[in-house]
Order: structure tokens, then C-alpha cells, then sequence
């Protein structure tokens, strides 16, 4: 019986804000003793980030085991919301002043992101677990190095950029000129010391694997004023393959030139991995996998980095969406605990405790507070990026969209077909999905 | 002989149940029932996963299902990239199979020569086949790391450049391919040494006299031998390519774009990723008619091989 | 009661016909022999009585008994086969066990007849081998073992003694006869060595190309031939042949001697006259030839020496004839003219055209 | 025999390159050296991850691979939880295969009988070895299932109660093994019968004139001649078994609790969820060290007895 | 050139020594012949000799080359196994041609030897045939093809005609002395048949327990056994033997005769007389026997009719003789008293310890 305790099996990727969240979340029972008269214990059941939507969906299907509540990647929503996998939350919160004012407290661009479904209405499907958006990990021990910064103005004519403000109005033609500035070879000269190794000024993820490739690229189609789709008619021929988009990933493709090796095949692991073994000068990255780069135990350079936001382009810049939503599974038995759970979560105290363990929030006054832009060296760069995000589709064929996409590009990271061909494939294989979904009947 | 002596036969001891069960003849109307529940056993979920194919159904989307009888095969075959799909399986497929049966069939030629620790090399060559498919996936992976890899760093040293193993799509299906022949290489050369074993003695001895070259002997005594296992062995080798998943969705998850995206690669994206049950299960049969299609000329050949090989003496 | 019969047993291999429409009948407690030159059918023959091979056309019967659908087990046959196969994988005293194993014989029962009959065959040091390591005459006494441990209404051997010397050949054939008389039981025993057909069965089957030419008991194919064909295959060395003229009185006339025969019957004209090498008589010319003996005078060509006889080589006119002589005292010499002679009632006539034996 | 009106012998068309290279003895020094590369070729990746397996590593994480010599193998065999996998595995690999011999075995003496329909019956039961371990995981957790699933329908109509297979530990773990029987009883049945129709034509007369009965002709005459391929399908059966991962991975993720977690499972999570390279590596060496043993005793019984059987004639 | 030379092989299978110290040598070009029981060694000899078995100790030389370390390829032998194997997968046309293929033999004259080779042994019907449904007989035949197909500096054959008709074996034996002498290579044969290692073979050794018992030309063999072993070996029917006592003047002593030898080397004392049945005359009580022969009355026990003899078994005192009775005029009766003679010079005087013969 409920009195004998109540255990709430959840299930998430395989990384940092989840292991977080895991360890504040052992106070909760102690909570729960306190306010529903009966022990409530979190259980963690996490899977690696590349194969989570195929285990989390595969025990969708089959109901076992049952989670009570889970991290769903934005994207997704759609598609459990779409199949009665998850729980809409409407009814309790009007119900509940509580539960609706938490999701007041959210920032707004977040709460449309993991929230929200279909994006605009207020058909409340999940509270945000991590907010995410992408940052530049800078070395700032190279960008400050006197002698670097003297001979980069002397070849470039401008400077390279030193603190964050500096950042934010860097541009990717300039970051271009970082990057190629950056990138030395093995014996020569860097800030002073002779390489031993091959060095390289940038570093992005374009691995085939889940949507990696894509979402570092989605931040420059943006900025280069290119988008995924019409978000009306859902159109996606002459959008996705615009001129615009063309260029951006024509660009996109072009900055390998900067990056080590095998960056065709690069995942979130490998761009850190890079940063960490001081590797490359910039790296962009989800901002949620950079603290552990900030751990000298796991990174040789974590006491020269700082996190800025990225580069815009032609005076625009709208930033990556990432981050995903905790939803409560339709199959709980639990939904009170649930609800105490997601009450708890966001109480201020635990919201503090999960940023300065590095965990990113999404209510709007703690992300406004100058002690959180002060609280960790990546926090002000989240802080400023945050009201610029773009989303991306949440639509339930989201995996064969970004499948198909993914395919394409990839082809043309490594060389198989050009930038304009694989826009095209691509457009064209999405609005097969698309209208094999019923989306223009 | 007729013993004279003889006490009239008795039994002398018990037989026991086991010898009595096999002794007894089974009349056809007992062993029949048996055997068509047996097969039935085994055919049942075929059929039934048979039926799937015609259904439009996700597990995901827990919708009712819906009878669109030929329409999932309809859009298969419609699709240009599932043909692409069938090309890059076949080029893994001959390539492996190709390549396992080569060096296979080398090692085993090498094996069966006697030499000292010709046992520890023989364990040593089986263990890539009883690892994990997901594990040597793992090692490949790291050895074709351009970075970190151990194969870069060889070509690197000896020809001055690395191959990019995992970014072209040539050197990617090559990869792919040498880890799979890595691992099932030893397995042809299990069969195809068990073949060697049983070419009988007087035949190599006759062959010896009368001068026979190598090659001679090989074609007419020894090949026709170890053919029935050699053949066994391509079927095995080429069923279980056509099927090969693991190994490389972890190496490449089916790129460099689309390079190595197989079949069962496809099959993965189909049922798992985009869980349209319904067509996953359309694509699994057509891949199985196509095994069959081609195991069941591999296992004519096969068969009437081994009946032929030993109607020998009569 | 364990008679053999067959009825009009065919069997083709393909364009080979290798039974043709076989008609025999064995009698139950016979020793039977089927005598006949390699690929005449002998084999095919004992494995379709077994039951291993099945007749294209035709009965079998055993004991009275249609077993021509009937699987070997039921029709209680022994048989040694000519390749003399053993199983592999079990030692020679198994193998000599195995036909006795499911006869619910007692293990003591079967230790005795195994090595009784190991003993008898001479194989006694061999029974803990497996076969593979036997000389090709241990096998072949083990292959007979395996048909003789065992009680069987009918007993088959195919050439069981091929590969054995004249001694243990002998030897084996005194046991089998004996043996057969102990059993009484059918025994049906193909060889293409005269000698194992002359001495041994009480009747010889003669076969010429898948069926039987003449079946009679030994001594009677020996002298009395009925075709052309059984007179020429039987006896070694072989009858010697001339071409005749037969007269209608019954007289035969070659190029070297006339004489008078019974081959009265017979229609007038060309024929062909044998006499066997050993009916012949080679002498000295001038030396006393028995009364009613037909002689005539003939040139030494070779004489080859074997032993216990020399076999001579004449030229009597166009031809060449070959006589035995056993008389040590006298040898010939090559070119020597002699004095040939024979009882007349020793000459068979033939007709050319149905090539019976008068 | 001496042709005396021959004209001396001449070669009268070039041979083959192919013909002559086979022709040709290599010598020693020649061979040696390939045969070396060769093996080395196949032996280097084994060794290079057994060399992983001494370090404390993990591919997500920067920091330098630290040696530790036999830490890992230490603190995996020191952890009670692996000997519990490998109590789970050993269960698994006897059922599964124990049922799959015993299964195939007795398809492959059904289907050795004549009987029309037989190849195609062949063929079918040839299929689910065919399919995709992934997918056949999903077929049987999809029969499994206690509300739409087959078997659990069949129960309820039959018995009135239903079987919550994959809830309890001891029904799931005879679900996963059903599965795999499913899968893999054909391919012990082809080993098999290709061993059936070796079987001497000469001895199966012998024996029936010898009335010996089934058992006896089946234990003396046909057992030894299949053993060898009986054997093997045996080993790879174990060797396969012991590795499997996919189907129980969808079927039951090592669930309920831990009562299907295989080595396999364990292995995994160690590699790829917990990114312990190093320990992994330590664990799957272990696992293989196992499977060697095992099949090192399987393949000495099994080449023994090849070379008996067919020494047959001298 | 091409002697075969043996020098003190031997060769053991676990406890069973097979060959123990054989001591050989075949001239270049000979017609040799193994002759012995079976299981005495002549199947590991002739092996041993094509190099597919190696001995355990002694040396083999062929054609003065030590070859004991050579594979059977540099030995330029050919071989007919006693089991006449065949290659499984070719047909016969096939088998006769693969010991050519390999010695650049123009396909032109590949075929006329094949064709040639299997029309003289009668095989031309079963060329396009798989081995496996070819009868025993047919089978052999193709053994012996393959060997004599091609040219080789020796010869072997094990037992290759064991499976022929007599007819055919004559014609086996013509042909295969023919080829010898044209070819001009040593043949070595083994047999465990009297006949054919009396009539073919230059010389023949007689092997005993793996060892050579005594080598020389047939007839010698046959007239001068130099060992009991031989003497009683070698004739068929084999040789009578009587205990006797030898004085020191070389006259024996049995119960029935006695007579005068040239046995005068030999310590005086017990012995062993022998005399073969083919050298005893028995005739009618009565009838004048030869001068300076040996006589003395004996009584019929059993006369077996062969065909063209008849093998009588005597009571000579406590002991059985056999005599052969070639002549058909007179028969026996089973009690007859009869008288038996025969020439002194051919009674054979045996030291019964170190069994030579006298
Ligand atoms: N592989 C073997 N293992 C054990 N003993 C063997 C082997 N081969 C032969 N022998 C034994 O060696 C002895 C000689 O055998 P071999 O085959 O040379 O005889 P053989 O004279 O050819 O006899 P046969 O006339 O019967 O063919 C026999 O006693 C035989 O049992
Ligand atoms: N399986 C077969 N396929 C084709 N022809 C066959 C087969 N078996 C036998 N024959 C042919 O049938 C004929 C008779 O064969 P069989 O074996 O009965 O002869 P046989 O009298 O036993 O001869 P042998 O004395 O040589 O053993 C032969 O010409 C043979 O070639
Ligand atoms: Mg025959
Ligand atoms: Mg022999």
C-alpha cells in the first residue's frame, strides 16, 4: 500500500543534468515522508543519449516497464502526446494554483518549447527537466594571449574578442577568421609553446548519429535567415532548399577545414573530447555537456575555457532550442506523488541547487538573477541566449524528418553529393513523410 | 551358426525404455500428428508475423490496425531508396562473404598443415567469433579513429597519410566489411577445416602416387569433400551478413550518409525508430524471400552434393 | 522352409540391363552357386534376394512368402558383401556382435559365438581392432564372420573369399560346407571361381548377362553343357573349339580327324565340335593310343610349365588347341610332331546358330 | 604402359597461372611468412583490446588511460553480481541450446524422411534464422504480451488463465529461451541433416539386413557420422548463445529485476551505458576465456572424432 | 634403372609387427611377386615401397636412390591398391586419365591411352560411369587401368585380380606379362593366389609373419622349398608330411616306406618326410609300378571329384595322405586297397628343429 512507500521509476539520457537531477532528487523522500505521510523514492533507470528515443519508445510500445515519468527530448512531445504515451496536464493544473503557477514561472520561449503542444496553444504536456540552447567553448587563455591577439590583428585587421560582451557580437565571418588563425600544425609555435601535436580552431558536431549533424547546422540556417519548414502550411520544398539555406550549409560544410580529423563523424562526446584534450581553439556544443570540461579531472584545459554564445550572421542571430521537458507517463499508477514531485522540483531551493550543480533552469526570475549569470562560468551565456531560441519540429514523424535530413546531410559533410543536392533530397523526402502523414490532405 | 547348445534366447537384461522407444516402429499415423505439430510450432509465428506485414500498424501509435493487404510492400517497392538499400547489402554481403571465404579458406589450408602451437593459434583465431557483435563494433571503431586509432597511426608511419576510414564511402563500407571479416573469417575456417579432416586418407595417398599436382588434388580430392561444408558455411556466412546489424550501427550507424546503410539497417529505422510495425514487417519478409531465394540454391547445390559425395561405395 | 524363388526378376541400372528376367528356384537347405564372368549380375542379384535392391519387374520369394516389398529385416537374410563393409566406428568383436545384438541373445550367448567364430576364422587377435585397421583377407574373414554368427533362413555371399590364399581358402570352404550342413539352411553363394563353383554347391547357376544360362548341379555343367556359352566359361584352361561339318548320321568332320557322335538330332551343316584340354591326350607320336580313341597327329607350338601340369599349345591344321598333360615323365618340346587323342563320347557338338550343346 | 608410338610428350596448352600456382611448392620460407602475416593480421585486434582490459579507461571521458594491470578483471570478479550473470547466462545457454539440440535433432530426422512438401517445409523452417535477431525479439515480446498477445489468448481460451510471461522471473526466462530455440533449432537441424545424407548408403544396408533395430542402427551407424557436425552446430550454438544480446535486450532488457540479465546484458551496460571501456573490455575477455574453454573440449571431441570416422579405409 | 632394394624394413602397428627386418632385392626390370597368407605383411610392404607408409627402421632404394625420406611423388611408382580405390567424383573415363594429367600428356594422347588401356581390360562400356555403379569385378579392373596407363619405374600391385573370373584373370595374367615385357620396368605383385605367383613372376619371394622365407624363381620354389614354412605353403593341395627317422647313411624311415635320400648333411634322428600329391601314383593293387619308385598299399579314405582330376585321401597307418588321380579311366572306391608310388627324388626330408629343408 501507499503507506509502505512508493517508488516512481523514471527513465532519462545517460548524462549530466539527469545524473543531477538523480542526486537532489534522493532529498525528495524525505519530502514526501513529510507532506504525504509516506516514503517516495525516485528510481533512475538512465540510457545512453545516441540510442535513448529507440529504448524510451520501444518500452512506450510495449508498457513494460512502466515509467511513471520521464525526460522526453522537446521534439518528441508531439509524438507521445500524439499516442497517449504521456499525460496531459491541463486538468491538474487547473486544479491545482500551484502547478499553474509554476508554469507562469517559466520563461516563456521555454515554456512554448517543452510545454506546449501543439507549439502556440496551452495544452500542457510536461514542465522543463534541462533547458538547453548551443554556446561556444572558447579557449580564453589563447584569445587573451598577447602575442596571439597582436599577430591576429596584424593579419586580419581586427581583434580577436576577449570577454563575453565581446562575444556577443561576433559574427561567423569573423569566428571563421579565429578559426583558420587557430589552426597550426604540429611544430609550430602556439601562445609560446611549440606543438606537439596538430592543433585546430574548431570544433562542431556533425555525426550521423541521432540529430547531432543537423542541430549544429540548424543555428546557422537560422542566422543565415533560413528555416525548416513553413511552419503553416508545412511546406517544406522551396524552404529547407532556400538560397539561404544552401549558403549556410554550403559555409557549414566548408568550416571542416578547421577541425581535426574524422570531425565528419564527431558527436557531442567528441567535441568535448576535443576541447578536453586541447585540441581546438572554439567548439560549439550544447551547453548542457560543457561542465564537465570545466573538471580538471576529466579536461586538460579547464581552467583556460570560458562559454560565450554563438557567432550570429549579417547582424541576425537566433540560437539553437535544445533541452528537454520531464512528461508523466500515461500509464502511471502515481500521479499524485508525480505531482508532489514536479512540486518540489520546482521550489526555488532545488532549481538553485540544480544550476550550481551545473544544471540549466528554465524559470524566467532565476535565469534573470545576476547571481545565476555569475554562478558558473556557462550560466551568463545560456542567460543571454535564452530569449533568441528557435524550436524545432515537434510533429510525431519528427524521426523520419530528421532521419531523412540527416541522411542528406551527412552526404554532403562527407562529400557525396553538394549542398544543394542534399537540401533538395532532403525537402523532397520530408514532404513524402509529410504527406504520408496526411499533413496537406 | 547354429549353436546347437544354445538355450532357447531369453531376455537377458531389461532394454531400456530409451532403445525401446526408438525400436518400436511408429506407425505413420502417430508420427505424423507429431510432426506437424512440431513444424506447426515453428511455423506459427512466421504466419503470424506474416500477417503483420499487411497490416498499417505502429506498436507506438496505439491505433487499431488497418488492412491495407499488399500496401506496405506496394510502398516499399516503390521506394528508390530501399533499392539503394538492397545494392549497399549486396555490395556488403559479396564483399564479405567474399572476403570470409577467402581467408577462410586460407587459414584453414594454413591450419591444417602440422605445426607447433597449432592448437593455441586455432583457439586464439575462433575467439573474434565468440565476441560480442556490438563489442568488436566498438574495437573497429576505435581502431579506424582517425585521431586515436591505431590503424591511422600504422598508415601514417608507413605511407606518410591516414585513411579516413569512417568519412568516405568507399574506405567506410571497406571498414565495415573488414571487421565482419574479422570476426567470421575463423568460422568458414572451422567448417572448411572439418571438411579437411574427413577427405579420406587412401584417396590423398593415391593422389600422392600418382604425382597429382596441388591443384589437381585440391580440385578433384579435396574440394569435392569439403564442398557440402564449404557451402554450408556461404550460406551461414551470407545469411547472417544480410542480416548483420550490430557491429555496423555501432560503427557508422549506416554512414558516411548513406553508404552503409543496409538492409537491416533500414529495417532498424523502419520498426524501431519510426515504429511503423506494419512495414517493418513488409521489409523483414521481403529480405527474408530474398535469403531464401538464395539459401535454397546454396542448399541445392549443397545437398545433392553430400548425397552424391557418399553413395560412393554401395 | 526357406526356398528361394524368383520370377522373372528384372533390373536396369540405367541403359545397363543388370538382371533380365531372371527365373530361378533354390530349394530350401541348398548350397547354391551363380557363376558367372565380372558384371553378369551376381551381385545385383544376392542384393535383390537381400532386399537392398528392389527389381524393376519380377516376385522374390522366400519361404513361401512374396517378399518382393518387404524390407530386408523381415526376410531373416544373411549377407556378406563383396566390399566387404564393416562399421567404422566399432571394433572387429562388435561388429561381429552386431548382428546378434537385437536378436535378444544373452551377452554370454554372444561372447561365445562371437569368439567361437572369430576362432574359426582365424581372426582371433584381431577382435579388439576397429576394422580400418585389418589387411584386406582379415577384413574379408570379418565380413564372413558377420553373416555366419548369426541364424538366418537364407545366407548370401558375395565372393567371400577373394582376397584369401589357397589354404585358408580351402579351409573356409570345408567350414562353410560344413556349416551349411549343421544349419541346414539356404545358402546362395556367387563367385566367378570355378573351382568354388565346381566344388562346393550342390547346384551351379551359370549366368550370362543378367540372366541364367544353364542351372545344374556341378559335375553337370562341367560335362554336360547346354550352350555354347556355359561350355566355353566353364573349365580352365577352356574347351578347345574347330569348326565341323555334321553329316546327317551324326558324324562330325573337322580339318584333322572325323568321328562319329550322338548329335543325332541336330540339323546337317556347318557346326562347331569341343574337346577340353584335359580330355586330351598328347603323346609321342608312335606310342599306342587306346582303342575307340580318336587321334590324330599335331605340331608342338609352346608348352608352358605349371607346376603340378604343362599345358601345351598344338597346331592342328589353322588352329591352335591346348592340352593338359599331367605326366611328368614325358615333356615336349617346341616343333615336336605328337600323336593327339580323345574318347569320342569326350566331343561336344554345337550349333552355331542357336548355340545349344548337343 | 609404354606407348611406343608416341611422340615425346609436349605440352600442349599453356596451363593456367592458376593451375601453377597451386602446382608450384612453395617453399617453406615463403609460406612461413604469409601464414605469419596472416595470423598476425587476425590476432593483432584481439590482443590490442586484451590490452585495453589492463587499463582504467572510458572513451567519454578525457583523461589518460590509467594502467591497472589486473584491477579490472579483480573488481569484476570480486563483484558478487557477475557471478549471479554468469549463473543467469550458463542457465540460459543449457536451455536454450539443450532444447535446440534436442529440437533440431528431432526436425532433421522428420525432415530426412520422404514426404511431399518438403522442401518447402525445409525452406520455412529455415526462415526464422534468417530474420534479424532485433526483430524477432519483438515478434516474441509482442506474443508474450499478457493483454494482446497470442500465446496469452491461447492460455486464457485454453487453460482460462493467462501466463504473465515476462513479469515473473522464471517464465521470462523460459520466454527469452523459447525465443531463441525458435530462432535457432533450424540451424542445428541443417548441421544435422547435411550430416544425415553423409551417412554411407552401404552402412544403413548393412544394418538393415542386420535387423538391427532403430536405436542400435542410429547409436552405431548414424550417430557416429553425424557426430562431428553435430558437434559443431553444438558449439556454435553454446558460443552464440553465450553471447546474445539483442533479442533479450528487446524482449526483457535483463528484466524483471535481473532475472534474464545475461553477461551479455552486463557487458553492455558496462561498454555502453557506464562507458567503462576498460572494465568492459576485462569482462568480455572473461567471457571469452569461458567460451574457449568450452569449446576448446567441444572441438578436440569433435576433430577426434572426424579423423577416426574417416580413416576408415587405409 | 630401377632395382628395388630393401634393406631390413620393419614396420609395427602397435603390438602387430607387420614387417620384421624384410631384406629385398628386385632387379631392374623384373617380374616379382610377393606371395604369402594373409595378413603376413604383403599389403605394408608394397605401401611401404610406394612410400605412403614409413617403415620404422631399415632403408628403401629404388633405382640406387635411398628414397626411404622421399614422398611417394619423387618415387615415380604405380599402384593398384588391394581396396582398388577410386576417385569418388570423377567417372571412370576420368580416373584412367588422372594419372596423366599432371605429366604433361597431350590431351590427343591421353585419350588414345585411355581408350586403349580400358578396351584391354574390357572396360570401355563403364567410361563416362561414376566408380560408385560399377560392379566389384568392373571396379578392379579400373584400378589395374590406372596403373598401367601411364609409365613408372615401378610397378606394384596388391591383389589385383582377386576379383576376376578365371578367363579373364588369364588374360589379365597374359596381358600384364606382355606389358612388362615392353615396358621393361620391375613389376612387383602380391598375391596371396599360387597360381599366379607360379606362372607370372621372374621370381617370388614367400613372406612369413613379415619376413621373407625364401626367394627364388617359382618352379625352384615349387621343386626346392628351402623351409618347412614353403614346403607346406606353397602346392595345392598342399604337400603330405610323415614323421621319420633319418640315419646317418640319408636313408629315411617312415611307418609305411622306407627309402634311400641325399639328406646326408643332416644330423641323423627324428624328421619330417613330405611328398607332394601330385607326385604320388596310385593305381589298382596289382599294377607295375616304375622302376626305382618308392611303394607301398594304402586304403582309400575319400575321393573328391574336381572336375578333371580326383583327389584321393589315403590311411597310410595312423596318418591321411591326399594324392591327385589324373586319370579318368580308373576310379576309386571309399575302402579300396590301392598301391601308391612315387619317385625318391621326390620326397622332400625336413629338420624338424630348424625346419629346413634338406
Ligand atoms: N593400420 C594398421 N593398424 C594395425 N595393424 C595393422 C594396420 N595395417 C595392417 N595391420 C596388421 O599388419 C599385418 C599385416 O597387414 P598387411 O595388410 O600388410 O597384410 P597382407 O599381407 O596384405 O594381408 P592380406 O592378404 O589379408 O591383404 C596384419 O596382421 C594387419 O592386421
Ligand atoms: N548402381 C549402378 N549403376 C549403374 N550400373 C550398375 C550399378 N550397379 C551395377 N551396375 C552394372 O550392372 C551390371 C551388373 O553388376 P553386378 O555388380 O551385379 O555384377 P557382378 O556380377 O557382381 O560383377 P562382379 O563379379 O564384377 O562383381 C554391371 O555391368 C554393372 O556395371
Ligand atoms: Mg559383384
Ligand atoms: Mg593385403
Amino acid at each position: 500500500s501507499a503507506q509502505d512507500g512508493v517508488t516512481l521509476l523514471m527513465t532519462g539520457p545517460d548524462w549530466g543534468p539527469v545524473s543531477l537531477m538523480t542526486e537532489i532528487s534522493k532529498d525528495f523522500t524525505a519530502y514526501a515522508e513529510e507532506t504525504l505521510g509516506y516514503p517516495v523514492e525516485i528510481q533512475v533507470d538512465p540510457a545512453p543519449w545516441g540510442s535513448y528515443y529507440e529504448r524510451l519508445a520501444a518500452a512506450l510500445a510495449a508498457g513494460t516497464p512502466t515509467y511513471d515519468l520521464f525526460v522526453s527530448d522537446s521534439q518528441w512531445v508531439g509524438d507521445f502526446a500524439d499516442s497517449g504515451h504521456i499525460l496531459q496536464l491541463n486538468e491538474h493544473a487547473d486544479a491545482d494554483p500551484e502547478l499553474q503557477a509554476i508554469l507562469d514561472s517559466i520563461h516563456p520561449v521555454l515554456r512554448g518549447a517543452y510545454s506546449a503542444y501543439p507549439g502556440g496553444t496551452e495544452n500542457w504536456w510536461g514542465f522543463p527537466q534541462e533547458a538547453d540552447v548551443q554556446g561556444f567553448i572558447v579557449r580564453a587563455d589563447l584569445f587573451g594571449h598577447e602575442g596571439e591577439r597582436a599577430a591576429f590583428e596584424a593579419e586580419y585587421g581586427h581583434a580577436l574578442p576577449l570577454t563575453a560582451d565581446d562575444w556577443n557580437s561576433v559574427e561567423w565571418k569573423q569566428a571563421q577568421d579565429y578559426a583558420e588563425f587557430f589552426t597550426r600544425s604540429q611544430g609550430e609555435m602556439l601562445a609560446g609553446d611549440e606543438l606537439a601535436d596538430d592543433f585546430y580552431g574548431l570544433s562542431l558536431a556533425y555525426s550521423k548519429t541521432y540529430d547531432y549533424g543537423t542541430m549544429a547546422w540548424l543555428q546557422l540556417l537560422y542566422n543565415w535567415g533560413g528555416a525548416i519548414w513553413d511552419w503553416d502550411t508545412r511546406r517544406v520544398d522551396g524552404i529547407l532548399n532556400s538560397p539561404e539555406a544552401v549558403a549556410s550549409l554550403e559555409y557549414h560544410i566548408d568550416l571542416l577545414k578547421y577541425q581535426p580529423p574524422g570531425a565528419a563523424n564527431y558527436d557531442l562526446d567528441a567535441v568535448n573530447n576535443a576541447v578536453a584534450q586541447g585540441l581546438v581553439a572554439m567548439a560549439c556544443n550544447w551547453i548542457a555537456v560543457a561542465p564537465p570540461l570545466f573538471d580538471p579531472a576529466v579536461s586538460k584545459v579547464a581552467d583556460k575555457l570560458m562559454v560565450v554564445v554563438p557567432p550570429g550572421h549579417d547582424g541576425k542571430r537566433v540560437y539553437n532550442l535544445g533541452g528537454q521537458p520531464f512528461v508523466v507517463g500515461s500509464k502511471t499508477q502515481h500521479v499524485k506523488e508525480v505531482l508532489a514531485y514536479i512540486k518540489w522540483w520546482f521550489q526555488p531551493e532545488q532549481q538553485l541547487r540544480f544550476a550550481r550543480g551545473g544544471g540549466l533552469p528554465a524559470t524566467t526570475t532565476l535565469i534573470g538573477s545576476d547571481e545565476f549569470k555569475a554562478l558558473s562560468p556557462w550560466t551568463r551565456a545560456f542567460a543571454d541566449a535564452v530569449p533568441l531560441q528557435q524550436d524545432v519540429w515537434k510533429h510525431p514523424a519528427f524521426f523520419e524528418l530528421l532521419t531523412a535530413q540527416q541522411e542528406e546531410f551527412h552526404k554532403a559533410v562527407t562529400g557525396s553529393q553538394t549542398a544543394k543536392e542534399a537540401l533538395d533530397n532532403a525537402a523532397r523526402r520530408q514532404e513524402t513523410i509529410l504527406e504520408d502523414w496526411g499533413e496537406y490532405d | 551358426m547354429r549353436d546347437s547348445e544354445d538355450t532357447p534366447p531369453r531376455l537377458v537384461k531389461p532394454r531400456s525404455a530409451f532403445a525401446r522407444m526408438f525400436d518400436r516402429r511408429l506407425p505413420a499415423w502417430l508420427l505424423a500428428p507429431t510432426g506437424v505439430l512440431l513444424v506447426g510450432l515453428f511455423l506459427f509465428p512466421l504466419l503470424w508475423s506474416l500477417g503483420l506485414s499487411f497490416y498499417r500498424y505502429s506498436v507506438l501509435r496505439a491505433r487499431d490496425p488497418k488492412l491495407i493487404w499488399g500496401g506496405n510492400y506496394g510502398s516499399l517497392l516503390g521506394d528508390p531508396d530501399i533499392w539503394t538499400r538492397f545494392g549497399t547489402t549486396g555490395a556488403f554481403v559479396l564483399g564479405a562473404v567474399g572476403l570470409q571465404f577467402v581467408l577462410g579458406f586460407g587459414l584453414a589450408l594454413l591450419l591444417h598443415q602440422e605445426f607447433r602451437g597449432r592448437k593455441v593459434v586455432l583457439s586464439l583465431l575462433l575467439a573474434p567469433m565468440m565476441m560480442a557483435p556490438v563489442a568488436v563494433g566498438a574495437f573497429f571503431k576505435f581502431i579506424y579513429d582517425p585521431t586515436f586509432g591505431v590503424l591511422g597511426f600504422f598508415t601514417q608511419t608507413l605511407f606518410g597519410f591516414e585513411v579516413s576510414w569512417l568519412e568516405r564511402p568507399f574506405p567506410a563500407m571497406v571498414a565495415v566489411i573488414l571487421a565482419d571479416t574479422w570476426m567470421w573469417s575463423p568460422f568458414v575456417m572451422l567448417l572448411v577445416l572439418s571438411g579437411l579432416l574427413a577427405v579420406p586418407k587412401h584417396l590423398m595417398e593415391m593422389a600422392q602416387i600418382d604425382r597429382a599436382g596441388r591443384w589437381l588434388t585440391f580440385r578433384n580430392v579435396v574440394l569435392p569433400q569439403i564442398k557440402p561444408l564449404l557451402m554450408l558455411a556461404v550460406l551461414l556466412r551470407t545469411m547472417e551478413a544480410f542480416k548483420l546489424f550490430d557491429t555496423i550501427w555501432v560503427m557508422t550507424q549506416g554512414g558516411p550518409g548513406t553508404a552503409t546503410e543496409t538492409l537491416s539497417v533500414a529495417l532498424y529505422r523502419l520498426g524501431f525508430q519510426y515504429f511503423k510495425t506494419g512495414k517493418a514487417s513488409a521489409l523483414a519478409y521481403l529480405m527474408l524471400i530474398v535469403v531464401i531465394v538464395l539459401s535454397n540454391s546454396y542448399l541445392r547445390l549443397a545437398m545433392r552434393d553430400v548425397s552424391a559425395a557418399h553413395e560412393e561405395a554401395s | 522352409m526357406a526356398e528361394v524363388h524368383l520370377r522373372d526378376v528384372a533390373k536396369a541400372f540405367g541403359p545397363t540391363q543388370a538382371l533380365d528376367g531372371v527365373e530361378l528356384r533354390v530349394e530350401d537347405g541348398e548350397f547354391f552357386c551363380l557363376l558367372g564372368p565380372s558384371g553378369v549380375g551376381k551381385t545385383t542379384l544376392l542384393r535383390t534376394i537381400a532386399g537392398v535392391e528392389r527389381p524393376d519387374r519380377g516376385e522374390v520369394w522366400i519361404g513361401g512368402r512374396d517378399v518382393t516389398h518387404l524390407p530386408p529385416a523381415e526376410r531373416d537374410v544373411a549377407m556378406v558383401f563383396e566390399t566387404y563393409a564393416l562399421y567404422p566406428h566399432l571394433t572387429v568383436w562388435e561388429n561381429l556382435a552386431y548382428p546378434l545384438r537385437e536378436r535378444r541373445v544373452g551377452p554370454i550367448d554372444i561372447k561365445r559365438r562371437v569368439e567361437r567364430t572369430a576362432e574359426l576364422l582365424g581372426i582371433t587377435h584381431t577382435l579388439g581392432r576397429p576394422p580400418q585397421t585389418l589387411s584386406g583377407g582379415e577384413m574379408q574373414r570379418v565380413a564372413v564372420g558377420r553373416a555366419i554368427v548369426r541364424e538366418a533362413q537364407v545366407y548370401l555371399f558375395d565372393e567371400p573369399l577373394s582376397h584369401l590364399d589357397a589354404q585358408l581358402r580351402e579351409h573356409m570352404r570345408a567350414e562353410l560346407k560344413r556349416l551349411h550342413r549343421e544349419m541346414g539352411s539356404t545358402l546362395i553363394y556367387a563367385t566367378p571361381d570355378q573351382l568354388e563353383a565346381m566344388t562346393m554347391p550342390d547346384r551351379v547357376a551359370v549366368l550370362r548377362a543378367g540372366s541364367v544360362a544353364q542351372c545344374d548341379p556341378p559335375l553337370e555343367v562341367y560335362l554336360r553343357p547346354k550352350r555354347l556359352f556355359v561350355a566355353r566359361y566353364v573349365g580352365e584352361p577352356p574347351m578347345n573349339f574347330l569348326d565341323a561339318d555334321l553329316d546327317a548320321s551324326g558324324k562330325v568332320k573337322t580339318a584333322a580327324f572325323a568321328c562319329r557322335t550322338k548329335a543325332r538330332d541336330m540339323v546337317a551343316g556347318a557346326c562347331l565340335v569341343g574337346v577340353r584340354p584335359e580330355d586330351l591326350t598328347v603323346a609321342p607320336t608312335g606310342r599306342p593310343t587306346p582303342p575307340d580313341a580318336v587321334s590324330f597327329a599335331a605340331e608342338v607350338y609352346a608348352v608352358e610349365m605349371c607346376g603340378d601340369y604343362d599345358l601345351v599349345t598344338l597346331t592342328v591344321g589353322a588352329d591352335h588347341m591346348t592340352a593338359i598333360a599331367s605326366d611328368h615323365s614325358t615333356r615336349f618340346a617346341t616343333g615336336q610332331t605328337v600323336n593327339v587323342s580323345f574318347a569320342s563320347e569326350r566331343l561336344y557338338v554345337i550349333d552355331p546358330v542357336t548355340e545349344r550343346v548337343a
